[in-house]
């Protein structure tokens, strides 16, 4: 997020794309409707009826993997009512004609009628947008998780500093992370082509640093992401593999290559804190320590670095990851001793600049840090792009449609998407575990319109089965028209419905993400 | 009784909530009135946090494959074990035979850690996580 | 409201001696109080050094003693699965008689409603055991804050009932009032550290009465809210609208000192043991009443709403003359739709002043 | 000193001593006490509940299908609905429960005396009237003619046969109909109301006492009144989710009233004062 979560509620102009966030950030969704109840309006692009589209003020209910289409045409619109912020583009952007070049040959009523969305409301959207004193957007996988995933992300981009809403306090675009510490492990260099603090490995300076710091020479050429390493195949090129602490038995695209692939490996240790579907596969299983039993940060959404503190000891002979990986790496030749976890973030102050004054003992006395900090001094950074764009000047990348992997066609006529619920976290692996939000929600369901469940001849609860072409899985039948005719929807929280064995796993080359929110599936009523 | 501060682990939220702990257990969760982002509230998943810590399915040992069946082992073996299986990846095959996932659900701390182990001592830039799931 | 006090007898105490005294409760007793955490939260803790900790008198605790008597989870009992049979046994869970101090008269309300709540029925052994070895040690509200609003459900900012000591902040010290006769065991007890109060003391007392009643920043319609749902002239479109913004998280039952919703579940520990549970419950959760086969009673999100209004501000007020709502104001600002009881409040009286 | 306080929370073990297969969904669990003392001391009455425990499956009330007239044993019919009935229907007869009650308020068995008694069921609905059957039957002298309108799926579906064979001998007008007929199936086929057209009922001195799903619930109330039959003539059994039984946790929160005390058993009038969903047209 370029803002902080609480900078949401003075917004004027709440544009939500891809993002069920009443369920999947609830505290997001909260600071959204406080601005709603003090005047703020709030727009919903988003192809379901979601809880917050239901409280917004404009939904528009676009065709899935349309986001670039929708979004031009609200630039478009942009340009023609004169709402486009010239001076802003003038002084902070480039690429701007090549933008306006593109936009100005857009036919917009064959746009909005790609999209599905009445040209009106769009028009509607884009004025509502243009004309705000402060606005944000926030989009979250609903927007990345599509094969033109980072062209969507970079149109959002387009539209921000088209109308010149970035750079500005409760002003900005804001992706809202899905995991508690996703954006920490990426800070962190848990990606196959950077190193800490979005060092890219490519680069040799870079590497000297880490090289000389850890005493080790290190491998050049960027690594395989986790969907390359996941879907090698029985005869990959990974023949071994070490997971902590998740389970892309659940989580990852196409379930099935994904089995075949980590059974097919010599090697598979997995440290957990259940014996989740991925650890039932492997030869070494660790018992971790809980976020209750160990110290540490995690970094939220707003990059807030913030302190994990011990509450209680780990039961039986459970260790802290940190240890585990200690002992490995000692037995395989590279010795690590680190005393404490604050140990550790000393080092990754000392190696990763935007982390350079984070040190334990100010997270501990304070509710945490937003990175950029570059020292002991510095306060933080509550909104990211002020005065400058991290890369100099902010590029305007003009994208055109580009539909999805794989569209419903006459075998399987209706479109999958998927998603989260507001019980239940990622796999379920702890969720599942509590009797509470197991009596609130303990099944997936499969939301269905009522149209097609009629077509179907489906009634409510109903078990039926769903299949893609590349799986199929029995779940209950929700019928409602949060979803439009021809659309269904679920979430991947259930093991005992595992939707990924059904989704595609066409991805964003740009991004390496799935497209976990468009395939073609076909419903049939379970024979009684 | 004692109510320690920590971050949630269920979304990108990141709410400051007390565990409540008593005679060794967690035994409830509740908000941070003064905290930024839960400002005295949390969701469901938060307030029923502590459900999870304390389950008996948690696991407890190591295990080690024996046939079909994980068995429990000794942190010894375990370890031996696997850094036996990793270390001859790694002479026959190189680095780049070894993948590493890391965890968007562990702390910065371990995926520092985790990757520097990746790089250093399994000699691969295999490392990855489920950031785009 | 209250005039000169109905409270048996007062002394005084100066704020010099107040940790004297405490030090020597905390002997007998465990001593909770609230407490500002270095991270600076207030919450009620249980104090093991006295000299560690600031006692913080003045910002309404986050948490109230709901915690205390009934807490989020406690154990009912154990069970163990034999050839033999299926066997309970009573839980071995020991309670230390406790001394609360610094309660604010919302949250000494909440705790008169809650000995209502666990004895009318049935005894309820697992409160009242907790309830029995306490001893609360309240403190008037002379700066109620913004969420507060006592004053209209008839709890504060000054109380008379309910606790066993209770101070009022007249500056430099304390005016000591003892309610029941442990109040009054306490201050024979320990009488070095109190001195008689005068008239003058009482007519501070008074003074800061009036000035705290004056402090409120809002008004909050309680009495027309209740006679409008006893005369079932709400609106269904109130309801309707409150619900849609409800997002289900039961933080304002959870914070609530007098929501007592519980549910109970079984814990399995291994296959032949387990323990039994209460834990918090609250009324706006679907699985709350839905029935085992699935048919939910409460059909819709709104009918979880209206229960839990009605409850507290009509049937409530049926069986103890006085709503549930103690105006504690912790519900106040915290819902992640807008769905709190001031809201409700004040839809339900649009129109009608 | 604080007294000790009984805990009202604590099963007591219970025995099956006899297990009775009604139908392919409901089997009656005769149950006593392990605590023989307990046992022969324990009473209860028409209309009441148990708290029934099974192991790692927590409580579910289960109201008593037997009636206290023929002491030493608790009858408890259960249709598989839940986590908690699907593991009773796996008892065998031996295996020990948990038990603690009896709760509720029962039905009102003095008002009923000399009255004609109407009673209309469906399915398991059957269960908390068959005590109040039985009682009567055991002190035939006190009450009225007593007729049963029993409503079932299918002719296979049909529960409680040996009681409804029973009953028949010692003069009740038991009068039976399905959802849908099978072959052999020569009687009534429609809803349980469809058996209320023949019936001819002395207004004056009748009470009807009516238990079954939602939907036949509000037919039958429907019917009654036509026929003429005062609110006050009219007693059910509400059937809600319940954890504690004893009116604290209110789960069962029926607009203001408790199912578990302030029930189970209500007069139609009693109801139609409340919104709740069975009232609501």
């Amino acid at each position: 997020m370029t803002n902080s979560i609480n900078e949401i509620e003075n917004a004027e102009v709440i544009l939500v794309s891809g993002s069920n966030t009443t369920e999947a950030h609830p505290q997001v969704a909260r600071r959204m409707l406080d601005a709603v109840d003090r005047g703020a309006r709030l727009i919903v692009i988003d192809p379901r009826r979601t809880r917050l589209a239901e409280c917004s003020h404009l939904h528009l209910a676009l065709r899935p993997g349309t986001d670039i289409p929708l979004l031009n045409a609200m630039m478009r619109v942009l340009l023609d009512e004169g709402l486009a912020d010239e001076l802003f583009i003038e002084m902070r952007t480039e690429n701007f004609l090549a933008l306006r070049d593109m936009l100005n040959r857009l036919d917009l009523e064959e746009t909005a009628a790609l999209t599905g969305v009445p040209l009106p409301l769009i028009s509607q959207a884009a004025q509502l947008y243009g004309r705000a004193r402060k606005a944000v957007i926030c989009y979250c996988l609903g927007v990345t998780q599509h094969v033109c995933g980072t062209e969507n992300v970079q149109t959002i981009a387009n539209l921000a500093m088209l109308a010149g809403h970035i750079e500005k306090e409760d002003t900005g675009v804001d992706p809202l992370r899905g995991q508690n510490n996703v954006q920490g492990a990426c800070d962190m260099g848990a990606l196959p082509n950077m190193l800490p603090s979005y060092q890219a490995v490519a680069n040799q300076d870079y590497r000297d640093k880490f090289e000389r710091a850890w005493g080790a020479s290190l491998p050049e050429a960027p690594g395989k992401t986790l969907v390359e390493m996941t879907h090698g195949g029985k005869q990959g090129p990974i023949r071994g593999m070490y997971i902590m602490g998740e389970n892309p038995m659940l989580s990852d695209p196409t379930l099935s290559k994904v089995e075949e692939t980590l059974r097919g490996l010599d090697f598979l240790a997995v440290s957990d804190i259940f014996l989740t579907e991925t650890a039932q596969l492997a030869q070494v299983v660790f018992p971790a320590a809980c976020f209750a039993e160990k110290s540490g940060s995690f970094t939220n959404s707003e990059r807030r670095v913030q302190m994990v503190r011990q509450a209680v000891a780990p039961p039986g002979e459970c260790r802290t990851d940190s240890e585990i990986i200690m002992e490995l790496s000692s037995r395989l030749g590279y010795a690590m001793e680190y005393d404490s976890s604050a140990e550790v973030m000393e080092e990754i102050a000392l190696l990763s600049p935007i982390y350079g004054g984070m040190h334990h003992d100010r997270l501990d006395q304070s509710w945490g840090l937003q990175w950029p900090c570059w020292d002991r001094s510095h306060p933080g950074t509550p909104f990211l792009h002020k005065y400058y764009f991290t890369r100099g000047r902010g590029h305007f990348m003009p994208a055109s449609h580009t539909p999805p992997g794989e569209l419903p066609d006459a075998e399987y006529p209706l479109l999958l998407m998927t998603g989260r619920i507001y019980h239940h976290y990622h796999t379920g692996t702890m969720t599942r575990k509590s009797e509470r939000l197991n009596r609130e929600c303990n099944h997936a369901v499969l939301q269905i319109n009522p149209e097609d469940a009629k077509a179907h001849g489906l009634r409510q609860g109903e078990s039926v089965q769903l299949a893609s072409r590349r799986g199929q899985i029995t779940l209950a039948a929700s019928i409602t028209d949060q979803v439009e005719p021809g659309m269904v929807y679920t979430t991947f929280h259930f093991h005992e419905a595992p939707i990924n064995r059904l989704t595609n796993d066409a991805f964003d080359t740009g991004s390496g993400c799935p497209e976990y929110k468009v395939c073609a599936v076909r419903v049939e009523k379970m024979s009684s | 009784m004692q109510d320690v501060l920590t971050t949630c682990v269920y979304c990108g939220c990141g709410c400051g909530l007390y565990l409540h702990v008593e005679d060794g257990q967690v035994c409830g969760s509740q908000p941070s009135r003064h905290h930024p982002v839960s400002r005295d509230n949390l969701c469901v998943k938060g307030w029923h946090i502590h459900e999870s810590i304390n389950h008996p399915d948690r696991l407890t040992t190591p295990l080690i494959r024996k046939g079909d069946a994980l068995v429990p082992a000794t942190w010894g073996e375990a370890l031996d074990f696997t850094a036996q299986q990793l270390g001859h990846i790694r002479e026959n095959h190189g680095g780049k035979a070894i993948g590493v996932l890391a965890s968007a659900k562990c702390t910065n701390e371990e995926n520092y850690l985790l990757q520097k182990f990746a790089r250093t001592a399994l000699a691969t830039n295999n490392v990855d996580h489920c950031a785009r799931l | 409201m209250p005039h000169a006090s109905s409270m048996a007898d007062s002394h005084l105490l100066k704020k010099d001696h107040l940790k004297g005294f405490l030090r020597k409760l905390a002997k007998e007793y465990r001593l909770v109080a609230p407490v500002r955490n270095r991270h600076g939260d207030v919450l009620f803790t249980v104090i093991d050094d006295l000299d560690a900790v600031e006692i913080e008198l003045s910002e309404p605790p986050q948490n109230s003693l709901k915690q205390f008597f009934l807490p989020q989870q406690e154990q009912l009992s154990t069970y163990t699965i034999t050839p033999e049979g299926y066997d309970f046994q009573p839980t071995k869970a020991t309670i230390p008689p406790t001394v609360y101090f610094g309660v604010h008269p919302c949250d000494l309300s909440a705790v008169l409603y809650m000995d209502v709540v666990f004895s009318r029925q049935q005894r309820d052994p697992f409160y009242l055991r907790r309830r029995q070895g306490s001893v609360l040690i309240g403190i008037n509200c002379n700066n109620p804050s913004p969420k507060c609003f006592c004053n209209a459900t008839g709890s504060g900012p000054f109380i008379e009932m309910g606790s066993d000591l209770q101070l009022t902040d007249l500056g430099d010290r304390f005016l000591v009032e003892t309610g029941r006769t442990s109040g009054h065991t306490l201050t024979e007890r320990w009488q070095g550290f109190f001195s008689p109060s005068t008239d003058k003391d009482r007519a501070a007392r008074y003074q800061a009465f009036l000035e705290a009643r004056g402090r409120f920043s809002r008004q909050v319609h309680v009495e027309q809210a209740i006679r409008r749902l006893e005369a079932d002239t709400v609106p269904d479109e109130v309801f309707a609208k409150l619900s849609l913004r409800c997002q289900d998280c039961g933080g304002c039952a959870y914070l609530c000192p007098t929501c007592t919703c519980f549910t109970i579940s079984d814990q399995p520990l291994d296959a032949v043991n387990g323990q039994r549970l209460r834990s918090w419950d609250a009324c706006t959760f679907a699985g709350f009443t839905v029935m085992a086969g699935g048919h939910n009673p409460v059909q819709a999100k709104t009918g979880a709403i209206r229960q839990r209004f009605t409850h507290k501000l009509r049937d409530d007020v049926r069986l103890t003359g006085r709503p549930s709502c103690v105006g504690c104001g912790r519900c106040v600002g915290i819902c992640f739709g807008g769905t709190d009881i001031v809201r409700f409040v004040e839809r339900t009286c649009q129109g009608s002043l | 000193m604080p007294q000790t306080i009984t805990d009202i929370y604590l099963p007591r073990q219970a025995k099956v001593e006899q297990i009775e297969v009604e139908n392919s969904q409901i089997s009656t669990f005769v149950l006593a006490f392990c605590d023989h003392a307990y046992n022969d001391a324990f009473r209860y009455q028409p209309g009441q509940f148990m708290m029934v425990s099974m192991p790692h499956c927590g409580e579910a009330p289960i109201s008593i299908s037997s009636t206290p007239t023929r002491p030493g044993a608790i009858h408890l019919s259960v249709r598989r609905a839940g986590k908690l009935t699907a593991a009773m229907h796996g008892l065998r007869v031996g295996d020990t429960i948990g038990l603690r009650g009896p709760y509720g308020r029962p039905f009102p068995m003095e008002q009923l005396q000399k009255k004609d008694l109407l009673f209309v069921a469906g399915g398991i609905g059957l269960a908390p009237l068959r005590g109040v059957l039985d009682t009567c039957l055991d002190q035939r002298d006190q009450f009225g003619t007593l007729t049963v309108l029993y409503g079932s799926r299918t002719p296979s579906d049909i529960a409680f046969q040996t009681d409804l064979d029973m009953w028949r001998e010692k003069g009740v007008d038991c009068r039976l109909t399905v959802d849908a007929a099978e072959p052999g199936w020569d009687a009534q086929v429609g809803l349980v109301t469809s058996l209320m057209d023949g019936l001819h009922p002395k207004l004056e001195r009748s009470t009807a006492l009516i238990c079954g799903p939602p939907l036949m619930f509000r037919a039958v109330l429907g019917r009654l009144t036509a026929m003429g039959f005062r609110d006050e003539q009219v007693l059910t059994t509400m059937e809600r989710h319940m954890k504690c039984g004893v009116g604290i946790c209110r789960h069962c929160h029926m607009d203001g009233k408790l199912a578990c005390v302030d029930g189970p058993v209500f007069s139609l009038a009693e109801l139609r004062k409340l919104k709740i969903m069975e009232m609501e047209d």
